[in-house]
């Protein structure tokens, strides 16, 4: 990539890419570990063993 | 034996995240290494934008991906709608906030892309403001989502204001196209231009692939999570009554 | 809450934790307040027309007109939710005074939708096309202003809390009282050489709207009870 | 500990609602208000908490104190006072933290013995959207429990309550009669435990 003066749009845009995929692919994540923790509590609690899904 | 996987059942559809998710990630990382790796390393910079162009990798496909995600959710809430299934219900919930990051990203690459011409972050250009538009009625579905409590009443009324939003698009894009027209804005700014070199073409295919596959991915994964938050407020209301009726919740659940 | 022992935090402490809890779970609307923000500012340039030097010189107007309307018409549940459950019964009958749970409800509501505006009019000021010092000036003057518009609303919000359609009669009621609040905040937001006069100005009717509306609006509650 | 209402009389909307009422209750006793809908029954209690102006007579209390008498009385209407939103944990500590008065502020201990006394410790950390109508209305009548006040106003507190629910309010009824408490409540059932009674017959047009 050449010195080229409007270079920096380039990775600032790249960055925000990377942010906003990585913040989708982490929220996701997230959501369903919280969930299935949730989820496991409440089994426990109605005294029903549950299949949580995988992972 | 095992009767025919019924993907429409939530519970068949848990095991279908499990084994297809891995696959499609897998995929994604894939086409998102060749992607960038033809849209950095291998193609030239534009004559006119210089390395700016590069920017075009980015914003073409999550301009793409904007409409596309619209696209399955208007699709999810027919299914709402006329099969009243709740995985419908499921995956018109889990596609409103990845559009609305496609679309978001769109928007600031749009902006990105323009400023060294512009001078400014912003222009009422007629292509940017269209997907601004896109963005506001993403962001309006978000919120719907978020105020009605009851599942099944949110997907309908969700489902109905997102076929509504489908019809009115092409209708903001051309009265947006003719505005722009009408007030001839000072730098009329051509996003792209018609004819790509063969060169750019074919990392702008792979990183749209790349979009693709991962919302594919995200977009399961999300549905998964939506079912299973819908599993916890049926589990809660249950342990609710059965509290109240005085017996242990230990009867048998259908896993509809 | 699962505090060993320890005494729950005051009346006062547990409405404002009571707000910002319901403002943010399903159901509340802590994020609408931004979004219609969002959407009047949007709106603008549509009848204006694209040309940014023009919606550069009126931009600060639309956004604080955007704001008050934004926090006006956020504001008709600021009541009426606890009258309907019959929370506001025992507001009335706690012994800390009315004025100052009104006070903390004012608190709230700002939390979640004032300072939200303040924080995302910058943003949206990009979207007029105004300069990084206008920009200052809008988001330092919202940040004084929206708190005098929240109090002065939440007047309209205690007089309108047993009506049934109370949203637009509270704009109606307090459009007019908050115009001295919109003069100063637009002439401090875009004003280039004279914002200290104008923003002083603000600064000291929101101290004012702080000193003296809970008392409006807890004497119209108490009027309110049928 | 006693309380005294003379000529009193309350007027909603320019209607008379009652008129020329009267009654005294001291430490220990109950009065059961009755009468069909619209008597003005709610009323009468509303009036006693201070959400009422009165039109006439007045409600006085001995020994005198220069506390808001609405300070001294819990009110149990017919709305429960929950956020649907909000746990029934949730909503009791809010709902005690704003009621108590003085410096005995409960602790998160006496909140979960106040749900476990209504029997509402499996459910505490529910939304109270999720509730039953008998568990919501037992979550409102928790926060007699949870925070001390020396007179109740309960305006139909059994409705929607099944047997067993019902057994645990009038116990502690009973309890706080003994402890020196008073209770006006407004009924269509009999109760088990001895009140004075006041009928609300239909009041003579204005």
């Amino acid at each position: 990539m050449t010195a080229d003066p409007h270079s920096g749009f380039v990775v600032a845009a790249y960055l925000v890419a990377l942010a906003v995929i990585a913040g989708m692919i982490v929220a996701t994540l997230a959501d369903y570990a919280s969930l299935k923790k949730r989820l496991e509590r409440l089994a426990a609690r109605t005294g029903r063993g549950f299949d949580a899904g995988p992972k | 034996m095992r009767t025919m996987p019924n993907y429409a059942n939530p519970a068949d559809f848990l095991r279908l995240v499990r084994a297809a998710a891995p696959v499609t990630a897998t995929i994604t990382a894939i086409l998102f290494g060749i992607g960038l790796y033809l849209a950095l390393l291998d193609s030239p910079p534009d004559y006119q934008q210089g390395e700016t162009v590069r920017i075009m990798y980015l914003h073409v496909p999550s301009a793409w991906m904007a409409m596309f995600v619209y696209v399955v959710m208007s699709s999810a809430a027919l299914g709402t709608l006329v099969w009243r299934h709740p995985l419908a219900d499921a995956t018109q919930k889990a596609a409103a906030p990845l559009g609305a990051a496609f679309t978001f990203l769109c928007l600031v690459t749009g902006s990105l892309w323009g400023k060294p011409e512009w001078g400014t972050w912003w222009v009422w250009d007629a292509r940017l403001t269209s997907v601004f538009v896109l963005f506001l009625i993403y962001l309006g579905i978000i919120a719907l989502w978020q105020v009605i409590e009851d599942p099944g009443k949110a997907a309908r009324l969700v489902a109905v204001f997102t076929l509504v939003g489908a019809v009115n698009i092409p209708i903001i894009k051309f009265s947006v196209d003719w505005w722009n027209t009408l007030h001839q804005s000072a730098s009329v700014f051509r996003m792209g231009g018609p004819t790509i070199a063969m060169s750019m073409l074919w990392p702008l295919i792979f990183m749209t692939f790349a979009f693709t596959f991962l919302f594919l991915t995200l977009h399961m994964l999300a549905i998964r999570n939506e079912i299973l938050r819908r599993r916890i407020r049926r589990l809660s209301m249950l342990a609710a009554s059965a509290s109240e009726a005085g017996i242990p919740a230990i009867f048998a659940e259908p896993a509809q | 809450m699962k505090q060993s022992g320890v005494p729950l935090p005051s009346a006062l402490g547990a409405l404002l934790l009571r707000d910002l809890r319901i403002g943010r779970r399903v159901g509340g609307a802590a994020s609408m307040g931004v979004l219609f923000f969002l959407c009047l500012v949007a709106i603008t340039p549509f009848a204006i027309g694209p040309d940014l030097a023009l919606l550069a010189r009126i931009g600060p107007a639309i956004l604080w007109i955007a704001a008050l309307l934004a926090t006006l018409l956020g504001l008709d549940r600021l009541f009426q939710a606890d009258a309907e459950d019959g929370s506001l019964d025992l507001f009335l009958m706690s012994d800390t005074p009315l004025e100052l749970i009104v006070l903390v409800k004012c608190l709230a509501h700002w939390l979640l939708t004032g300072l939200p505006l303040v924080i995302a009019s910058p943003f949206f000021g990009l979207l007029l096309g105004l300069d990084a010092r206008a920009l200052e000036g809008v988001a330092a003057s919202l940040f004084v202003g929206t708190p005098a518009l929240t109090l002065i609303g939440a007047i309209g919000a205690a007089l309108t809390v047993s009506l049934r359609r109370g949203g637009l009669l509270l704009a109606i009621l307090i459009l007019p009282l908050s115009i001295p609040i919109l003069i100063f905040g637009v002439a401090a937001a875009s004003g280039a050489m004279a914002f200290l006069m104008p923003f002083l100005v603000l600064c000291g009717l929101t101290l004012a709207a702080l000193a003296l509306t809970p008392f409006a609006a807890a004497l119209a509650l108490r009027n309110g009870l049928e | 500990m006693q309380i005294e209402a003379s000529a009193l009389s309350v007027e909603r909307g320019g209607r008379v609602v009652f008129a020329d009422l009267g009654f005294r209750l001291k430490a220990g006793e109950a009065l059961r208000v009755t009468g069909p809908n619209g008597a003005g029954k709610s009323t009468l209690l509303k009036a006693v908490a201070g959400l009422l102006p009165l039109a006439a007579g007045k409600i006085e209390i001995a020994p005198s104190c220069d506390v808001r008498r609405a300070e001294l009385c819990h009110y149990v209407g017919h709305a429960d006072a929950l956020k649907p939103s909000l746990t029934a944990c949730e909503n009791l500590a809010f709902l005690a933290a704003l009621l108590a008065t003085g410096a005995a502020r409960p602790g998160a201990a006496a909140i979960e013995a106040a749900l476990q006394r209504l029997g509402l410790a499996a459910v505490a950390d529910l939304p109270a959207a999720y509730l039953s109508a008998g568990q919501k209305r037992r979550a409102a009548l928790a926060r007699l429990a949870a925070v001390f006040r020396p007179i109740w106003l309960l305006d139909e507190p059994l409705t929607a309550l099944d047997p067993p629910s019902q057994a645990v309010i009038l116990e502690i009824m009973a309890a706080h009669l003994a402890a020196g408490g008073i209770i006006i409540v407004a009924t269509h059932t009999a109760l088990p435990i001895g009140t004075a009674d006041l009928a609300l017959g239909r009041a003579s047009g204005p």
